[in-house]
């Protein structure tokens, strides 16, 4: 994945020279991740901004930027780290438009890794996806492999509204498919239906997703995988369809489980499709603590936890 | 006094002036409105007018201003159309944001006047990636950013003065130093000066008094010529003094008993009108002339604005994205 | 509410010389709601602090006065002015218990007034619960009148966890209650059933729990109204008790609905009390947009809307 | 070379030097378990033991400590056990925190030693706050809080420095300027010398060669005495250099060619040994003496520590809370 978002950065700065990286050791360093590698020779220093230590003065700079026709780029080196900047994001970047009737906007795409996987205790697995979605104003995406990951940017680049850019940091370079050399688009706002299934509907995103695939194979589960890859808006429709065809509906993501997506996902569906329920609609989450160093394998939904739900859900009734 | 001698400049001068008039007889026109019950809240300017337009006349047209909730004088120096302003505060169905904001939040884009947000000094980080995009495409505007001394004890100030200087670009920090963050003096924010503040940025910084136009003018000038020569930013500390409450919510009786009555001295209108009366700009009878016109003329334009219907409630829940999404469309169906 | 929560400080700083104040102008001033009227004079300069204008710092400098024995009470101004102390109250003070092994904790109190109903505009009347009760670690409570505003603060201050405390700023002046003289408490984490009826749970907290109040009276509808008065950890057994006896369910919050507090309320009936459920969850709730200054009356939930859900719930099926 | 005298001093740094072989020798031995697998992560210390150590020496045991993850040395010279270290590294069940956080974010309450987070500069708000305790419970403490220079650009170093100085804090802000912020270069990260931002809040600011551990000994010492004396607070910049890289994560080679070889001129174990023979205190076989003793002490103790079973997966849901939450306890449930 970490190609993928290098070449879908690359080409979109060949294009549009209104396009400007900036971060923490972005630059000569390539990101701590190297997702930004050899892009600062490519581009120069004009356009790929080692920037000083201050997340709430990059994402706000960003913003002026982007206010100002450029295309910004921030990478936030890690998503625990972004809350500094929760400012300039809820109130500028999420209300710029808004304020001022339209007259200015704030296009800027916030690239950060997010979630755990990689042994990084509780600084350094966040998944703080609903602090964004419960905020008017924003687009929140996250892929679950390298081909979303660059069709998602390049719908990112495409977009007048900011951004919000969520990549699962375990999926770096642990997923491999074939990325299309062309700057090919996948659509932000809408889901995918990673897999088909009539027993139940297991609504996922990011880094679960190739989780919930694993365990569904796996156990010869005949289960809808519905994978969100937009956060904010939902799908609603992919979601409603699904459940319309189930009734039977497991959420899974990594984030804590109070106001977690989940939580939406679930409202959504008991104001709409209650009808159609033949389960009770079940959640499997992180749990609603920090996120621990050692026993990381036990915070992380995983086959054990889904099959457990799936269990409980088919038994239902 | 600073010294200006080219007729150009005199020019200027008067113009700044028939602007501190008007921001001045504006400003007592809506507190006095407030008062009245027909405008729901404001920020009122009087005592910075001089800082503000002496620091609009160092700018062109095509400069950028990332100012604040106080800067009425600075638009109307800016030629912004008193109407634009006063529909703002209306929040009427010709105010560009559509009643969305409160008072004392409008903003141009014709007028390169971004418009202006409530949490304190995160414009500033705005005002350097605006400068970023200048400096980048080459231009050779400059953005002027202001705050008020308050501010500067907030994270965006550090991120702002410290980005502004590592990139070299072109911002001018106009602080409006009036002494005072609602109930907080200035000594209580911080124990030093706080043009000193720009040492620990790498960058100048400039006291100036800021209830004399053509020293903040002088200021800014020079500030905005090195900013056009790629020399990079300064921080203008203009020491003024707030003469209204904070906000007509607020009762400055409760926190300080020294004032700077109207007409008295250290009123930037008064040190003004010296300055033209010593340039043989004006005189009294045309100065009092002027003052009388305003009024007129504020209170026709006030009257007009204010006849003009509210906003369509529909429209309080629009441009919130590009499109509107489906959850707003279904929710908006249900409010309305 | 204002006397009443201007009591509970005062009561508890003359208890324990530990309590201390601080916030933009809640000295001198009184603050700008008028709160902390007197408390200067009554306690001196150094247990009442007019700090410079700085969230971040004053909300850090309150967490190191609560890991070092004092009862730091922090106020913000408005809520809307929080997020750049986000990352305090996330990284810091909701962690540090958790992170030192229990050796250090943090037991500061944030007092802020929140939501709309004062003509604020976008940054003067924002509802921001959700991005507080999805962190674990915080408790979050908001009091719905006088009574209970001093009974949980006073709570507040016997407990040994960070806590936000949300004070809706419209009923500051609105509400009149008697309010005993003594330190009672009203216990954190338990809601009230503030009106008992069967036909209908109407579940809200804060400001619009005496609009709910006087919408079900006037409307004469038989409803169970719960004011949940914690919204971290929420009072589930109360929550499922009103489901199990009314069947129908309709959530009210100022918030914006996407991930608000209903999304969480709605997925742990749809989790729980599947069976139970006659009609439809319903959300009435503030739109998916920022606050309009104008049009607030058309933000916030009113009788008008609420007797749409009302209607539309007690019609289905 | 800065002046010691006294038989105490004298004593104090032997002890000194012989916790930055302790130091010097656990780090390396920790790096090396990273490359074989044996530990997770770790932010190296290798060129910072001179400055930590010096000013811890500077400090009594009642003195509170906000450091960050890079002050194995300063644990150690404050007297806390290897064994503390170690397990915290490992993570394992005699962790104080259970094996909760990452390697390098220990602490300990016992040693007053605030338990370390990742997010840079956010503990120094809490280094003031808790001076503030001090102050207001009128105890002779004093709190010295560590951050590299990187941090220095981060909203919460101007908040805390700010806030430090206007309320008089007996804090002492010790910035461990190792010259690097991962990649970036501290040219690049600010314009200006770091000790001269002390100016901007109206404090003193020290510059310290951080490589010598009786310069930071006394610049600390200098400032502990002003904080003591009720005066407030001190910024000082002790320039050192990061001799291995940012963490075990990190290739410096992609960014840097300069270096500073351990038992170079510059390497601060080398200055520390110079002071001492000078001193006559030691001489090259007591150095060497001390150190393979040391390489087995350590050795001995990461061996006995590493055979200490892991937390019971229950305690990572433990503590996040003074009682654990209904949601937490069904979730543990569900998950164990
Ligand atoms: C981040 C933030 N915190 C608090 C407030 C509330 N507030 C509004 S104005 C003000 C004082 C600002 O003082 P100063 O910067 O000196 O500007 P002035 O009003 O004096 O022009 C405060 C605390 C705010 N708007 N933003
Ligand atoms: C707020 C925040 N942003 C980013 C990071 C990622 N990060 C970890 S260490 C570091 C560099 C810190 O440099 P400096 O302050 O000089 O300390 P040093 O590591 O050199 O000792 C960065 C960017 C972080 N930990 N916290
Ligand atoms: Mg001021
Ligand atoms: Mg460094």
């Amino acid at each position: 994945m970490v190609q993928a978002i290098n070449q879908a950065l690359s080409q979109n700065m060949e294009k549009d020279d209104s396009v400007i990286l900036l971060g923490e050791d972005v630059g000569v360093d390539g990101g701590v991740f190297r997702v930004t590698d050899g892009l600062l020779s490519k581009f120069g220093p004009e356009r790929v901004l080692d920037t000083p230590l201050v997340e709430l003065g990059i994402v706000g700079m960003g913003i002026g930027m982007a206010v100002n026709g450029l295309r910004p780029v921030v990478e936030i080196q890690f998503q625990d780290f972004i809350y500094t900047a929760m400012d300039q994001i809820i109130n500028q970047a999420a209300k710029i438009r808004y304020r001022s009737g339209g007259e200015y906007i704030a296009p800027i795409i916030i690239r950060t890794p997010y979630g755990g996987g990689i042994r990084g205790g509780l600084y350094h697995s966040q998944s703080g996806e609903s602090y964004f979605v419960h905020t008017a104003g924003l687009i929140v995406a996250t892929p679950s492999g390298p081909y979303d990951a660059k069709g998602l940017l390049n719908s990112a680049f495409k977009a007048s509204d900011p951004i919000i850019f969520l990549e699962p940091k375990r999926l770096y370079r642990s997923i491999k498919e074939e990325v299309p050399e062309d700057m090919y688009t996948v659509p932000l706002g809408k889901a995918k239906l990673a897999n088909s299934g009539d027993d139940l509907s297991i609504i996922t995103y990011g880094s679960m997703v190739s989780t919930v695939l694993d365990t569904v194979k796996k156990n010869k589960i005949n289960a809808d995988v519905l994978d969100l890859r937009t956060l904010l808006p939902l799908d609603v429709e992919a979601i409603l369809a699904t459940v319309e065809k189930t009734g039977r509906v497991i959420i899974v993501h990594e984030a804590p489980r109070t106001l977690g997506m989940g939580a939406e996902i679930s409202a959504l569906i008991a104001e709409r499709r209650i009808d159609y329920l033949q389960a009770p609609i079940l959640r499997v989450t992180g749990p609603d603590s920090p996120f621990p160093y050692k026993m990381e394998d036990y915070y992380i939904p995983n086959e054990k936890r889904i099959m457990k739900a799936v269990a409980k859900i088919l038994e239902y009734r | 006094m600073a010294e200006i001698t080219s007729q150009e400049e005199k020019q200027k001068l008067v113009k700044a002036y028939t602007a501190m008039v008007l921001s001045r007889t504006l400003d007592k026109k809506i507190v006095n409105a407030q008062r009245q019950g027909r405008v729901g809240f404001y920020t009122p300017t009087m005592g910075q007018e001089a800082l503000q337009i002496g620091a609009a006349m160092a700018l062109d047209e095509q400069d950028l201003i990332y100012g604040y909730y106080r800067d009425v004088p600075l638009m109307i120096s800016r030629g912004v159309p008193m109407d634009l302003i006063i529909n703002q505060i209306m929040g009427n169905s010709a105010d560009i944001a559509k009643g969305r904001q409160m008072p004392s939040h409008y903003g141009s884009r014709k007028h390169n006047f971004m418009s202006v947000q409530s949490p304190v000094a995160t414009n500033l980080p705005l005002a350097v990636g605006a400068a970023y995009s200048l400096k980048y495409r080459k231009k050779k505007g400059v953005v002027l950013t202001t705050f008020g001394e308050g501010s500067t004890s907030t994270p965006d100030f550090h991120a702002a003065m410290n980005l502004a200087s590592v990139y070299e670009l072109p911002v001018i920090f106009l602080c409006e130093n009036n002494g005072w963050a609602i109930s907080l003096p200035v000594e209580k924010q911080t124990r030093v000066d706080i043009w000193s503040k720009a040492a620990a940025y790498g960058m100048p910084g400039i006291r100036a008094n800021g209830n004399d136009i053509l020293e903040t003018y002088e200021a800014v000038k020079a500030a905005v010529k090195r900013a056009r020569e790629g020399k990079g930013p300064t921080l203008i500390d203009a020491i003024s003094f707030r003469m209204g409450p904070h906000s007509t919510s607020d009762d400055p009786t409760k926190y300080r008993s020294e004032s700077v009555p109207e007409g008295s001295e250290k009123d930037p209108l008064t040190i003004a009108e010296g300055t033209l009366k010593a340039l043989k700009l004006m005189d009294d009878k045309m100065i009092e002339n002027i003052k009388q016109k305003t009024i007129k003329i504020v209170d026709d334009k006030f009257d007009e604005c204010e006849k003009i219907p509210p906003p369509d409630p529909i429209t309080a829940f629009e441009q919130v994205y590009s499109e509107q999404t489906w959850m707003l469309k279904e929710e908006v169906g249900d409010i309305l």
